[in-house]
């Protein structure tokens, strides 16, 4: 018999080589991870990738649906174009109908001159992923149309992929910090600790959720600037995300509580802290992970829920929540279908954020 | 076993007065208060409240009293099976609820049962025939519907029926029903008003169980008492669903005391978005126009609720696992 | 000597999954006899556990019995090959319980704790007699004082979890019973249990066995057990086995390296899963990779580097019903005895 | 960009720099809007005043002949008054029956209902909404010093369960509702011209007279107007106001102290499940909650507004019938339905689920609602407003947190700047479809008030350089980085906040389309969306740069000044601390050193004692004042933005082509719906 490369390579592998092998195994989670990655890259070159500025208004762009980009010019040969629009409201329907102008092509380029921005929140610049050579891209660059107030959705869209994911990452840290250290000394402790962070935990879970959001939203001083709520907003939905987590840490600390190397570290001397920091998370720091990838879609949704009911993000900031409430209306579904597309990538990213989850839960612990 | 019942039915009398209190403070929370959104709300209408009518209404609705006589009074209330006067509807609050109450219920318990009769066979199916192209095909199914935030849902299915299918999905009585008292011909259209939100309500929580019962049953068909039925020649059918489908269902029953809350709480966003009579929309606008008694006694009984299915499905467990009924484990 | 009642002949159960092919059980043949105990012994992950559901048809997917006879002589006196039955067929599940019983390792997790002991028990009467309801309670309750349970008709309302682990046991050995077989396959029936039980249990099926003429498969570990119980010992490794013959064979003149190891790790040869063995260098492989030719030589003392690594070793009988597959032995050495 | 008005004329087709997206449409002569058939004739039914032309005999609506017939109710002519108010209904005499479909937001929605209703108030407005026109009361006289109105009553005119409806209860009203101190802690304005207050006096049983201390010429207007005094019974009884000049004494007079004792009427109270007895008072006389109680519109409550539907049925007593001596109203029911929300109603009355809807339906959904025009089996009208600024930026004058910031707000070329920064034909293509009328706040230019058409454009059309050059002269020379301007105290960026709510429009967009605008004079502008109620508190705290509103109801600025000039502390949004100022009589608030603004007093507080002539000649006084002064910056308005897309059902007949889209027009009240039916 042969020995493959494969065999002989499994039979040394690590611990964490093994969790990686199974993790790739399961395809759906590997395509997930790209995609969330993806999403993030998106996140942070969000503007970047935008080419209009967001707040960009005019009425001569209301509700332009998206503009294909024509790729090869007459002659066949590959020259990718976008047209200018010419538009008009139609006195009886009061519909705006646009059409575009071949007789005005522009070029579509990369690296194109646009608004300015600083890259990274750092560095200025007006490069912009996409263009048209005069730097107007607002007249003529249409990916995914336009909404109301003419602004370009795809670039609103991108900046909100911004906002709506960082929420997530920032609550996610918050509930993970609370989650570990309340989970950790209801599991570490025990007793009477342990019965009153469960209580605890069970009263927050016995308030249905979205009251309790939107009272606690509902109590966010309205006067707070666009950031001030943001984070208010993480904050609360933090507030309520913990306690899957910490069930999930009580979980796995009674459980390590009873294992050699804890009391090894305990009669060592070592402190509570670092004990549960130094020798407890890192054992379990698989199912964590997975855990916060399967906690990150759950605040997503809040966001977006909250914002949806008009208790989150308000206008001017742009969040997926904001642009769905924006889009929630008869008129978006009768005259601009287009902007129900930020549904899309709430969809794809929390569907991506499940399988990741999902694969690297599997990977972690097979059997658990 | 009846020391763990009066444990349980203690902690529920605690949990639920820790609620009142928990409820109480969110909806103290925000600035201002009733007479501040009514009289902004005149506003609008184009009449004047002057500052003397207003510090009367405070007065008259016991508003300008401190926040602790407040509380108690309305525990005292609370505690006699009373709810108060709702301020901005001038009636009592359980009158204003009334029949939304019961609709909640009603569309929560649809969307439970719905939930329960599509997550189990299906969990069975996607455990039994783990990584066959059905399991595949539900797996990717129950994580759509994981993803797919349920007003987002609801507005899609708003779109489809309205600009598809012609019809309006929202509201959960014809235009002729609506006044009409309670008769077999209200209820049958009720009735077939409810499917669409119920699906909607159930999708999320499907999904969700779903994946727990594969998981649970993958879990279980590994033991070896599986093993061991099979060896003694029951059929496949026969050792499924007698043991690691019964074991699987174990902890479902504990997961009936969160899918209460899980779906009112779905049920209050989706009634928004489609219109439906539920205290859903009360719950948001009593909030918004601080309708204090109203707002705090809506979140109470959801409270309660989903302590009674944690109750219910404490009992449950205590019912179906022989190892909690006799004392074996906690 | 009868004829044998189960006949195993070079059988193959392989798992596929993603990872490979594991070839859990990799040609293992070997005959039983009704009174008679056949001892599998290996470590952890040899496949003899793989080798029991084989024959009972149970082996989980992705297993599947690639090729290989398994021949029963049934009570009617036909033999059939269950490895061609159709798997969940009604032949194979009259054989499951009413020709083979199996009794498993952990009496705790292979009784389900959703049910009364006695619920299983007649459950299991009633799947191989035609008996009503009281009668297969009352065939349940002797099973249970059969197995040596005492007060059995309070017992059989209990649920396992109410029992000792050797009451437990001995609930398994009446269930594996219940269904009057001839064959009783017992994996690791005594591992879970502390000695004077595990004495006990043996007594009680070296017992049953006397009162049935039953002939037995016993799998283990533990030489010890198997010195004490078995006539016949087939020794497996990485799905293979290494060697067969009589107890006493195998105890005074053991051929194969491994099987010398294993006689030399006694009595403490509860080797964890791929850890190390007390006396053995090396730990077992991972399964997907399974060293080439012998599969034990990178653990061997006496390897023959150029041979053992490259090529399987075939075979080779070396005594009455003696043989071993190691290239230390070729046919001229099987002339030499032991 | 060349995205004009439909009504903007042609001469605004300047060409322009051609970038990108050409919207080359707009340019419409104005009678295009006319053409798109959606705005009819400012219509209704005519009223007929001559006696000689009464009806000798009357009928009534099957429903009522019943009851009749079963001995629960007098004949029809004995319910109905000795003079009646009798309509030639706009196109012919209706047939009864029918229950008219309409959507109503919950129990906050009560004006709603009260609109259909309006018919309860004293005086009303023609079909136009410019003349006074005869109510429950058939007419008046003014004194000429101005001081007594006397009012003439309908003989035989009875409330809806069939009790006199006389002089006894405006008196009651006046002494034991107004009076009460417990019920309304402050007198009313309208009631105190000059502060001094005025009395109701019974003549006869048909004939009021208010007396007052000083000449007090605007009563006229008051009584008729949408004013506390003149709203009417049951706008301005329900949701716990008490005012509205008359009320039910035989009906209310169970539930006052003075009538039993304070402790029987507070028993009564806890019994019914109320605290005190003002909390049940304020029950008992709200129409809308109440179905007992005693009213005079066509249409009472029958299921209470708390109710998913809130059904009205017609009264039995009402005081109104047809040439042809038909009864009043047509229709039998008006069932108000609950929307959980906006787009659900809109979606409902897309679909014809109602058969006549005005409120609650969205402008910018017109192209969809037209579209669905066949299918749901209505007709689209657009109503015009009257008011100049659907959309109004007004500048809080008092505001002191800040003294850099006042000092801008203050400014009058700083106002001027801001308002030369907005170009209102953008706001208009977007947010009212081009339908509305870019310009100054002033009223239309048919309202008596109007000061003349050129007040429409002053300061009030797009001027970036114009703008640029004010903002420079004031010294705000200085930009930063991005181009904005910076305060002068410490370099740092003038940030000018706008605090808008969702409300008629959506105003928070809106502000941001301006707020983008503004870039380009080097203006920043932070847009806070805020709840309607956080907003006031902030308005109260005189804590707004500029606030966000209409305002609609100032084409009558002695009616409704509050969103024209700070005179009304209750919505101040130009200046609170002025508003109070002027409220108190000078006791409370700030005193404004801007002469203009007390200039504007001036005018205003004369107004009252002054003739219509007068009284319409300081009202373009005021508006000059305001345009040039740019107190509030107009942006788009004279549009059907708020009340004024109208659906109505194809079934429906007498229907006007135009209704008077106006606060004082109670629309579509003055319409009346009593006239309309259901043809077969």
């Amino acid at each position: 018999m042969i020995v493959t490369d494969a065999e002989s390579r499994v039979a040394v592998a690590t611990q964490r080589q093994l969790i990686w092998w199974r993790f790739r195994k399961h395809r759906l989670a590997l395509v997930s991870a790209v995609i969330v990655v993806g999403f993030y890259v998106i996140a942070i070159f969000a503007d970047t990738l935008a080419y209009t500025e967001p707040f960009d208004t005019q009425a001569a762009r209301s509700y332009i649906p998206p503009q294909p980009i024509h790729w090869f010019d007459a002659d066949g040969h590959f020259h990718p174009t976008v047209y200018a629009l010419k538009g008009r409201r139609d006195p009886r329907t009061f519909k705006l109908a646009y059409l575009p102008d071949p007789a005005e092509p522009r070029d579509l380029i990369l690296f194109a001159r646009g608004y300015e921005y600083r890259l990274l929140g750092l560095i200025p610049t007006e490069i912009h992923l996409l263009g048209v050579p005069d730097g107007r891209p607002q007249d003529a660059l249409f990916l995914l149309g336009t909404d109301q107030m003419g602004r370009d959705v795809f670039s609103r869209l991108v900046l909100a992929t911004r906002t709506s994911l960082s929420i997530g990452l920032v609550g996610v840290t918050l509930s993970l910090v609370l989650g570990v250290l309340l989970g950790g000394l209801s599991g570490l402790y025990g007793g009477w600790t342990d019965t009153v962070i469960q209580r605890v935990i069970e009263i927050l879970r016995s308030i249905p959720t979205i009251p309790l959001w939107m009272g606690l939203a509902a109590a966010v001083p309205a006067s707070w600037s666009p950031q001030q709520v943001y984070f208010a907003i993480t904050l609360i939905i933090s507030l309520i995300g913990w306690t899957e987590l910490a069930r999930v840490v009580r979980g796995r600390f009674l459980s390590l509580r009873e294992e050699d190397f804890i009391t090894a570290a305990e009669l060592a001397g070592a402190s509570r802290m670092r004990i549960i920091f130094k020798h407890m998370v890192p054992s379990f720091l698989s199912h964590i992970i997975a855990a916060v990838s399967l906690a990150l879609p759950a605040m997503i949704i809040s966001e977006t829920t909250l914002s949806f009911l008009g208790l989150g993000l308000r206008p001017p900031a742009i969040s997926w929540g904001v642009l769905l409430q924006d889009a929630q209306n008869l008129q978006t579904l009768g005259l601009a279908p287009w902007l129900l597309v930020v549904a899309l990538p709430v969809i794809v990213v929390i569907l991506a954020f499940n399988f990741l989850g999902d694969g690297l839960r599997d990977a972690a612990d097979p059997y658990g | 076993m009846l020391a763990y019942l009066i444990r349980r039915l203690a902690l529920a009398a605690v949990t639920t007065w820790a609620i009142t209190v928990v409820t109480f403070i969110i909806l103290q929370l925000p600035p201002g208060d009733f007479v501040d959104a009514y009289v902004a709300q005149a506003s609008a209408l184009g009449t004047a409240i002057s500052a003397a009518e207003a510090t009367a209404l405070r007065h008259a609705y016991g508003l300008d009293q401190s926040l602790w006589v407040q509380y108690f009074k309305w525990l005292n209330l609370v505690v006699h099976g009373q709810f108060g006067q709702s301020f901005e509807y001038g009636r009592p609050v359980t009158e204003v609820i009334g029949d939304r109450l019961w609709l909640t219920i009603l569309l929560s318990i649809g969307a439970i049962i719905v939930t329960w009769g599509l997550a189990l066979p299906i969990g069975i199916y996607s455990a039994v025939r783990q990584y066959s192209w059905g399991d595949t095909i539900f797996t990717f199914l129950g994580f759509v519907g994981l993803a797919v935030p349920n007003f987002l849902l609801a507005l899609i299915v708003m779109y489809v029926g309205l600009r598809l299918l012609n019809m309006n999905v929202g509201g959960l009585f014809s235009a002729d029903y609506q006044l009409a008292a309670w008769s077999w011909a209200k209820l049958w259209d009720l009735c077939k008003h409810l499917p669409v939100p119920i699906l909607i309500l159930a999708l999320a929580g499907t999904a969700q169980l779903v994946r727990i019962m594969r998981a649970n049953l993958l879990d279980e068909l590994r033991r070896p008492y599986v093993v061991t039925a099979r060896a003694r020649g029951l059929s496949e059918r026969r050792v499924i669903l007698k043991y690691p489908v019964r074991a699987a269902l174990n902890p479902f029953a504990s997961t009936i005391g969160y899918l209460l809350p899980y779906t009112v709480s779905g049920s209050v966003i989706i009634s928004v978005v489609l219109s439906l009579p539920t205290v859903g929309p009360l719950l948001l606008h009593s909030l918004l126009s601080q309708d204090m008694l109203l707002g705090s006694t809506i979140i109470l009984m959801l409270g309660v609720l989903t302590v009674l299915g944690t109750l219910l499905s404490d009992l449950l467990l205590m019912w179906i696992d022989p190892r909690i009924r006799l004392g074996q484990l906690r | 000597m009868a004829d044998p009642i189960l006949q195993v002949r070079d059988l193959h159960t392989h798992f596929f999954a993603d990872e490979g092919v594991v070839r859990a059980v990799d040609g293992v043949s070997f005959d039983l006899f009704p009174g008679r105990t056949l001892g599998i012994v290996g470590e952890s992950g040899c496949g003899k556990s793989v080798t029991a559901r084989s024959i009972l048809r149970i082996v989980e997917r992705p297993g599947r019995i690639v090729s290989g006879e398994i021949l029963l002589r049934r009570q009617t006196g036909a033999v059939v090959d269950v490895a061609r039955l159709p798997v969940d067929g009604p032949e194979v599940r009259a054989i499951r319980g009413g020709d083979i019983g199996l009794v498993f390792q952990e009496p705790m997790s292979a009784l389900s704790a959703f049910h009364t002991i006695g619920n299983q028990l007649i459950e299991a009467v009633r799947l191989h007699a035609r008996l009503n309801r009281k009668r297969a309670r009352e065939r349940a309750i002797e099973l249970l004082a059969m197995a040596g349970i005492p007060r059995p008709a309070d017992r059989i309302d209990a649920y396992s979890f109410e029992l000792s682990g050797g009451l437990r046991q001995r609930v398994m050995i009446a269930l594996a019973l219940a269904g009057e077989p001839r064959v009783l396959i017992a994996d690791e029936p005594t591992t879970a249990l502390d000695v004077t039980t595990q004495a006990q249990i043996l007594t009680l099926m070296r017992r049953l066995q006397q009162q049935r003429d039953l002939a037995v498969i016993l799998i283990t570990h533990d030489m010890g057990v198997i010195a004490e119980m078995a006539d016949d010992v087939v020794v497996m490794y990485l799905g293979k086995e290494v060697e067969k013959g009589p107890v006493d064979a195998i105890f005074h003149a053991p051929r194969h390296p491994y099987t010398r190891s294993l006689l030399r790790s006694i009595p403490s040869v509860l080797a964890r899963p791929r850890s190390r063995l007390a006396t053995l260098s090396g730990s077992i492989p991972h399964p997907f990779a399974r060293p080439g030719g012998c599969p034990f030589h990178p653990r061997c003392p006496d390897k023959l580097t150029g041979l053992c690594d490259t090529t399987v070793p075939a075979e080779v009988v070396i005594g009455e019903d003696h043989a071993t597959a190691c290239h230390l032995y070729t046919t001229q050495d099987a002339k030499v005895p032991a | 960009m060349p995205n004009l008005s439909r009504r903007t004329l042609l001469s605004a087709l300047a060409a322009s720099p051609a970038a990108g997206a050409l919207l080359t449409s707009a340019a419409q002569a104005a009678g295009d809007l006319a053409a798109s058939g959606l705005v009819g004739a400012l219509q209704g039914p005519t009223m007929i005043t001559d006696p000689a032309k009464f009806p000798t005999s009357f009928h009534e609506a099957p429903m009522l002949a019943e009851r009749v017939k079963a001995g629960k109710l007098p004949p029809v002519d004995q319910r109905v008054p000795a003079e009646p108010m009798v309509w030639q209904p706009l196109d012919q005499i209706g047939t009864y029956g029918g229950t008219w479909r309409r959507a109503f937001t919950g129990p906050g929605d009560v004006e709603n209902a009260n609109r259909i209703n309006a018919s309860d108030k004293c005086f009303f407005w023609s079909a136009d909404g410019s003349k006074i026109v005869p109510c429950i009361a058939k007419a008046y006289e003014l004194s000429d010093d101005g001081k007594t109105y006397t009012m003439h009553l309908r003989k035989g005119m009875k409330w809806s369960d069939g009790a006199a409806f006389t002089a006894d209860d405006f008196v009651f009203w006046f002494e034991d509702v107004y009076g009460n101190k417990e019920i309304v802690p402050t007198p009313i304005p309208d009631m105190q011209p000059k502060g001094k207050p005025g009395r109701i006096v019974k003549v006869d049983e048909t004939t009021v007279r208010f007396e007052f201390d000083v000449p007090y010429f605007l009563f006229e207007e008051m009584m008729a107007g949408d004013t506390n005094i003149g709203g009417g019974q049951s706008v301005r009884q329900s949701q716990k106001f008490s005012y509205g000049a008359y009320s039910p004494g035989h009906y209310l007079k169970q539930f006052l102290p003075k009538y039993s004792s304070v402790e029987a009427v507070n028993a009564r109270a806890k019994q019914e499940g109320f605290e005190n007895w003002v909390q049940m008072l304020h029950f008992k006389k709200d129409w809308s909650l109440n179905p007992e109680l005693p009213t005079l519109g066509p249409w009472k409550t029958v299921q209470p507004i708390n109710n998913p539907v809130w059904l009205l049925e017609r009264n039995p007593f009402y005081y109104a019938v047809d040439t042809a001596g038909n009864q009043l109203p047509y229709l039998d029911k008006v069932q108000l339905t609950l929307g959980e929300n906006l787009e659900i109603i809109n979606l409902r009355a897309m679909a014809g689920d109602y058969d006549e809807q005005e409120r609650h339906i969205d402008l910018a959904k017109l192209p969809v609602l037209l579209d669905n025009q066949a299918k749901g089996n209505y007709k689209v009208h657009l109503d015009l407003g009257f008011a100049g600024a659907d959309f109004l930026l007004q500048i809080n004058q008092s505001f002191k947190a800040d003294p850099e910031i006042r000092k801008w707000l203050t400014n009058a070329d700083f106002r001027r700047a801001l308002s030369l920064g907005i170009d209102r034909d953008q706001l208009n293509e977007t947010f009212w479809l081009g339908v509305g009328t870019p310009g100054s706040v002033v009223p239309g230019e048919s309202r008596p008030q109007n000061p003349g058409p050129e007040w429409r454009k002053k300061w009030s059309v797009l001027d970036i350089k114009q703008a640029n050059q004010l903002l420079d002269k004031i010294g705000l020379t200085k930009k930063d980085a991005a181009g904005f301007r910076v305060r002068t105290d410490n370099g740092e960026r003038l940030r000018i906040q706008i605090v808008a709510v969702q409300a008629f429009l959506p105003y928070p967009k809106l502000s941001e389309m301006v707020a983008d605008q503004w870039q380009k004079i080097g203006i920043q502008a932070d847009v806070r969306e805020l709840e309607r109620n956080l907003a006031m508190t902030r308005v109260r705290n005189n804590d707004t740069h500029i606030f966000i509103w209409n305002n609609g109801g100032t084409e009558l600025l002695y009616l409704f000044p509050r969103h024209a000039i700070p005179v009304d502390p209750t919505e101040a949004y130009m200046g609170p601390l002025y508003a109070q100022y002027y409220a108190s009589g000078g006791a409370q608030g700030d005193k404004p050193d801007d002469p203009n603004i007390l200039r504007i007093w001036e005018l205003f507080s004369e107004a009252a004692s002054l003739k219509a002539e007068g009284r319409n000649h300081n009202a373009q006084e005021i508006w000059k004042i305001l345009v040039d002064q740019q107190y509030g910056i107009g942006t788009v308005g004279q549009s059907p933005a708020g009340l004024g897309v109208r659906l109505v059902s194809n079934k429906l007949g007498n229907i006007a082509g135009q209704v008077c889209n106006a606060q004082h027009c109670r629309t579509p009240g003055n319409s009346h719906p009593e006239t309309w039916y259901f043809k077969a």
